[in-house]
């Protein structure tokens, strides 16, 4: 175990594949000489020269395509788009071609292929840089999609992405990567996808959080169990697909309700799509709707004070776990 | 451009043959489709064979091809079996693609044909892709990328030049300008008609060839892939030619004159090679209709292959979306098939 | 009122409001002299002339972006995408720009502006041509998304994009072009956003179907009215963004079930975006889970029998209401 | 590039004093960014004045002009209240865009300052779009559309450029080559980099202007709005500058030398016009500072004033996202502010 920064541990990852296998290479924007726009990447051009490490033009929907054709080839790039706003141009190579040429190409081939971008509010950077798109992600059948809100995970989830065959969605937090925390030693340390972990157990609620929100849920957690007596269990998924639906269900059906958590949009968010499966598999199991968090139904304005208001806090996940102990049905305009 | 002299016999025979294929190939596909054994869109290259022919015939095997949605013509050209290239068209298993991709996604990874791409301009980034691999791993490979006149106004089009001249990656761009993309003529798509200069805002070199003539295409092909394939930089082709048929089965061609079409068709390069071959006496016309029966028998063993081969288990549906392994080992969906939620690692 | 097809019913609707404002003006590829790829512009060019009926190269995120500009100057560009795959390629320009320009701006400018595209499966068009994109746009908020499924409301809710102030996602259907229905005669029919269509009444089960698959939940109906005496009422949203969320909450309100049947990928879908409201809103009159019956989570493969097995029919539509009144939890696997 | 005669006293004193007030303005906005009242991102545009300020000189009121996130000297240039612009820094309600849009976003329509965009390249089309507007109405406004080195390999570069070469658009697109996108040098990022000529292969005939130098800006721009106003058609200006300043506030510049910055520096476009008018005599050196000294009042007026005024309420959240009215009321949302769901109508 070392203690270290989400970013370090993103670092490091990356350092240990790259070494591990030379057909890996770093690509994107200001990731060599200005060494990342939020430094993940400071100091590997330095170790591991222009081949590996390369700085491209502002060109997203080619990089991707480019990344597309040579993970087909036999390389296996890992893809910094400097914000996950910007992916937005290059959604076209993600949907049609990285998710899909190994579908509609019969299998001949395979798209070993990381997009590594942060998301997320709250250093006030205004709506075309502020946006959280794990749920646009989600929906394409085809693409791998992790969330890794720990440093540990945020490293053992890209040594597993980097690894993988299959084209991976890594969106990263903007506000995390400063944070510290434990990191298993070794070269050898992953996390595998398709597994939830369970940050905190608990009997009375279930609360999912997603990306950073799994951190805010936590604290929501803490304070819910000193100052009510509510004794929440607290999931973060990690990967949206493939998604352990298992583990969230265990708890559903332990606890009989369930608050999800998240920081982009409402309307078919990631809520909506956890809480529609959690009611279809956990319906007599639960004793109030399937709660939601999220971000609020409009783009993210630069002044802090409504930026703040933009995106949820404990309080307001609090609040959302109260209403499930509260009335059942919670009223329109509730 | 002027004539060239013919390349070796053995060779020119090779080349109409291919062309001759193609030709009955596409025909028959048409044919086909209008009896609904190919459904979706079909985009025949009828006119279009010695820009497919010549081009190809400047690689080596191990060259990468890319293409358009337009590109059975180079998917046999590059060596897939007409048979299962009819067998993708007709959405039965043992298609190219298991029928999965059908017309607009051929691929045939044995042979390096690496698509048939349905989104216009979408195949360029891939094609530098490509370049860069073989760059990254030191070889002396090639790609050839195909796409189209209307193409050449995606935003793909100048970022991908852009990259591939500023890495230096060894991409030969050949824009195959058939005077339209779909019913819009390249005068009213395009502000710069002479496409060889459209590689010139960033560096890229430029050349024509007569996409009629499988001669100076492949000439013009082999001249470009060479300075591609040794001074390791990418240049840009521009292929003349004219699709003789609609943009897809279902265009009534209302935007181009018949006299239009008539006029072009004089030029057609099937027709027009065959007759050089035979009064330069390469070739002796009863010959040349020994290789035109050759190809009709082929095209009717592809459609008679096509015909038997079974339509894809249903259970196969959700075969190959995933490389599923230690880590990826299924996911989760609910569907159709009624109400609940399936895990994908039961499916497979 | 006339019978005419959908087709028809755009054509008209675009003509009149051509008439009707001289600032409108329509943008696209292939809708001017070649008619349309799918002939809903046919007649306008020789009609309106080239300033106003515009051909457009192959562009997309141009030319969604060219709308936006002109729409903050005064003018009122619709947009023909040849079809909604090829709007990933523009989503910068919808998302960032189009959607937000108005709230990032402070209120200084609106986006009058109307991207027309027909999305579907059923022609055998594979997997890059095939998409149902109705959530992702429904996801944004800034957007307004409507879906008619019939000839009339084609005609009388593009009217009412075209004279609304908000930049409007417009998702047309490839297969109902040819459908034939009523439409009410005279320039001033329109249709009004955020009113739901009640299809069919019924008081045992809320069918609500999306797009097309409006039509597919009526055809199921009426089955299931006659072979199992299950009589089911039938809600077309019509819009997506506004939602008529009352109209539905009534419905499901009295028939205690609810089903929701759409085209599209299910993670993330509409279905599970109405499951997550419905079971909010409604939890206490739900006597089983909300059941969605959606396209299959792949990429659509062009073979015909794979794609017919893709995308919902009446009969999956009918086993998933059975379904609501068997057991009333649905299984794992079942 | 020769040095051209200046223009009249007035002309030269109105620029030297917009300079300077741009200059005061950005190193205030500096400071306060380190003090935290301006969050976010702030990039400054130090050292680029006179390409801002020579571009606006050349355009009538009615004129667009469109920029990026390194815009608060064009806000100011084209009329903005330097008040405003830094209450839209603070985030205040009083700033241009109420405090949403922020550094990054700035936008004033009542002096054509058509924005502030965020995506690099993104606002290409959008210049476009108000050309066609012009066009459309028959009015001979033309749009100015700056946006950086780093931006001319966006997509939307090729594709607008053919468009507004294809549609005789009047744009005159300026591309602010400043040596740098981000850390990543010109020569790194484009293949071409006589930026000029990045038009060629849309037939948009290029310009060049010293970037450094007000007047010889003024003159190139002016020239390039006369020919986009009067032949209608698009033209592309590269103006060569240099940002003396990190491309934002966080920014440790190791990707260029001392040495390269102090070079520069020389040629700072403020001083050496002013200490042009002073060689010349159309200024004194008191006046200069006298100038200077009004420019930081303004600047003190406007940190006051942005100061003063109030953080928006938060009950504002919900507006502006759509125009209400008859046949849109609202829309529905669940949010952060607690279980259920909440109708748009009882919002606004
Ligand atoms: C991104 C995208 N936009 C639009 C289309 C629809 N479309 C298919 S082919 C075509 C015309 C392409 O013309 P060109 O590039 O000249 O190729 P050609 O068909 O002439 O071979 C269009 C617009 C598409 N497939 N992809
Ligand atoms: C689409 C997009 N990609 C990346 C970024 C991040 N980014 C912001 S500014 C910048 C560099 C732009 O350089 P240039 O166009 O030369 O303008 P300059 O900053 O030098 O004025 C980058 C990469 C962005 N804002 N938008
Ligand atoms: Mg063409
Ligand atoms: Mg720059």
């Amino acid at each position: 175990m070392a203690e270290m920064r989400y970013r370090e541990a993103l670092n490091e990852a990356l350092a240990e594949e790259l070494e591990r296998d030379p057909n890996v290479y770093l690509m994107g924007q200001d990731i060599g000489v200005f060494g990342g726009a939020f430094k993940v990447t400071e100091g590997l051009l330095e170790r591991f020269g222009e081949k590996r490490v390369r700085d491209t033009p502002i060109s997203e929907n080619t990089i991707v395509g480019l990344g597309v054709g040579s993970a087909m080839t036999g390389l296996r790039p890992v893809i910094e788009l400097m914000t996950i706003n910007f992916s937005l141009l290059a959604l076209d190579q993600i949907v049609n071609h990285a998710a899909h040429i190994r579908y509609m190409f019969g299998g001949q081939v395979s798209v070993p292929l990381v997009i590594r971008m942060p998301q997320g509010a709250g250093h006030q950077l205004g709506p075309t840089h502020s946006h959280s798109f794990e749920a646009l992600y989600l929906h394409v059948p085809g693409l791998l999609v992790a969330a890794p809100s720990t440093p540990a995970d945020a490293k053992g989830l890209l040594k597993t992405a980097i690894r993988d065959d299959n084209p991976v969605i890594f969106i990263e937090h903007e506000t995390l990567y400063g944070q510290r925390g434990d990191v298993p030693a070794g070269p050898d340390f992953t996390v595998p996808f398709g597994q939830a972990a369970i940050r905190r157990e608990g009997t009375d609620v279930t609360i999912i959080g997603i990306s950073r929100m799994a951190i805010t849920a936590g604290l929501a957690a803490e304070q819910l169990a000193g100052e009510h007596g509510i004794d929440a269990e607290v999931i973060d998924p990690r990967t949206l697909r493939p998604l352990d639906l298992d583990t969230i269900l265990d708890s559903v059906r332990k606890t009989n309700r369930c608050v999800i958590v998240e920081e982009g949009w409402p309307h078919g968010g990631v809520g909506a799509n956890l809480a529609a499966l959690i009611q279809e598999q956990a319906f007599d199991y639960l004793d109030a709707p399937v709660g939601r968090v999220t971000g609020v139904d409009a783009p993210m304005p630069y002044a802090k004070n409504l930026e703040q208001i933009s995106f949820p806090h404990e309080a307001e996940v609090i609040e959302a776990v109260l209403a499930l102990f509260g009335e059942r049905s919670v009223g329109l305009n509730g | 451009m002027a004539e060239h002299p013919l390349p070796a016999a053995q060779t020119c025979l090779e080349w109409l043959t291919k062309m001759n294929l193609i030709r009955r190939f596409e025909e028959r596909a048409g044919e086909q489709y209008t009896r609904a054994k190919i459904g979706g869109f079909l985009h025949l290259a009828i006119g279009e064979e010695a820009t497919v022919v010549g081009a190809v015939a400047a690689l080596r095997p191990d060259d990468y091809m890319i293409a358009t949605y337009r590109s059975h013509g180079q998917t046999i050209a590059r060596g897939s079996d007409p048979g299962r290239v009819m067998a993708e068209l007709f959405g039965r298993v043992d298609g190219l693609c298991r029928g999965r991709g059908g017309s607009m996604h051929m691929f045939d990874l044995e042979h390096r044909f690496m698509g048939g791409f349905g989104i216009v301009g979408g195949n360029l980034p891939i094609a530098a892709g490509f370049g860069l691999t073989s760059d990254y791993l030191g070889n002396d490979e090639v790609t050839l990328c195909q796409f189209g006149d209307g193409a050449s106004n995606q935003g793909t089009f100048g970022e991908t030049l852009n990259l591939a001249a500023l890495w230096s990656l060894p991409v030969v761009f050949m824009v195959t300008n058939n005077q339209f993309g779909m019913g819009t003529a390249l005068e009213r798509h395009s502000a710069q008609t002479d496409l060889q200069r459209k590689g010139e805002s960033f560096g890229v070199p430029g050349m024509e060839c007569d996409g009629m003539d499988v001669v100076d295409t492949w000439k013009v092909t082999s001249e470009a892939v060479k300075i591609a394939r040794e001074q390791r930089q990418p240049v840009l082709v521009e292929a003349v030619n004219y699709r003789f048929r609609g943009h897809s089965m279902a265009d009534p061609e209302d935007y181009r004159s018949e006299a239009e079409v008539l006029e072009w068709s004089k030029r057609d390069p099937l027709k027009t090679f065959a007759e050089r071959l035979i009064a330069e006496g390469v070739i002796t016309e009863p010959e040349r209709e020994a290789i035109d029966e050759q190809a009709m028998a082929t095209v009717d063993r592809a459609v008679e292959f096509a015909d038997a081969s079974p339509a894809p288990e249903p259970g196969s549906l959700y075969e190959d979306i995933y490389v599923l392994g230690d880590q990826v080992r299924g996911w989760y969906s609910t569907d159709h098939r009624g109400a609940g939620v399936r895990k994908g690692e039961d499916l497979s």
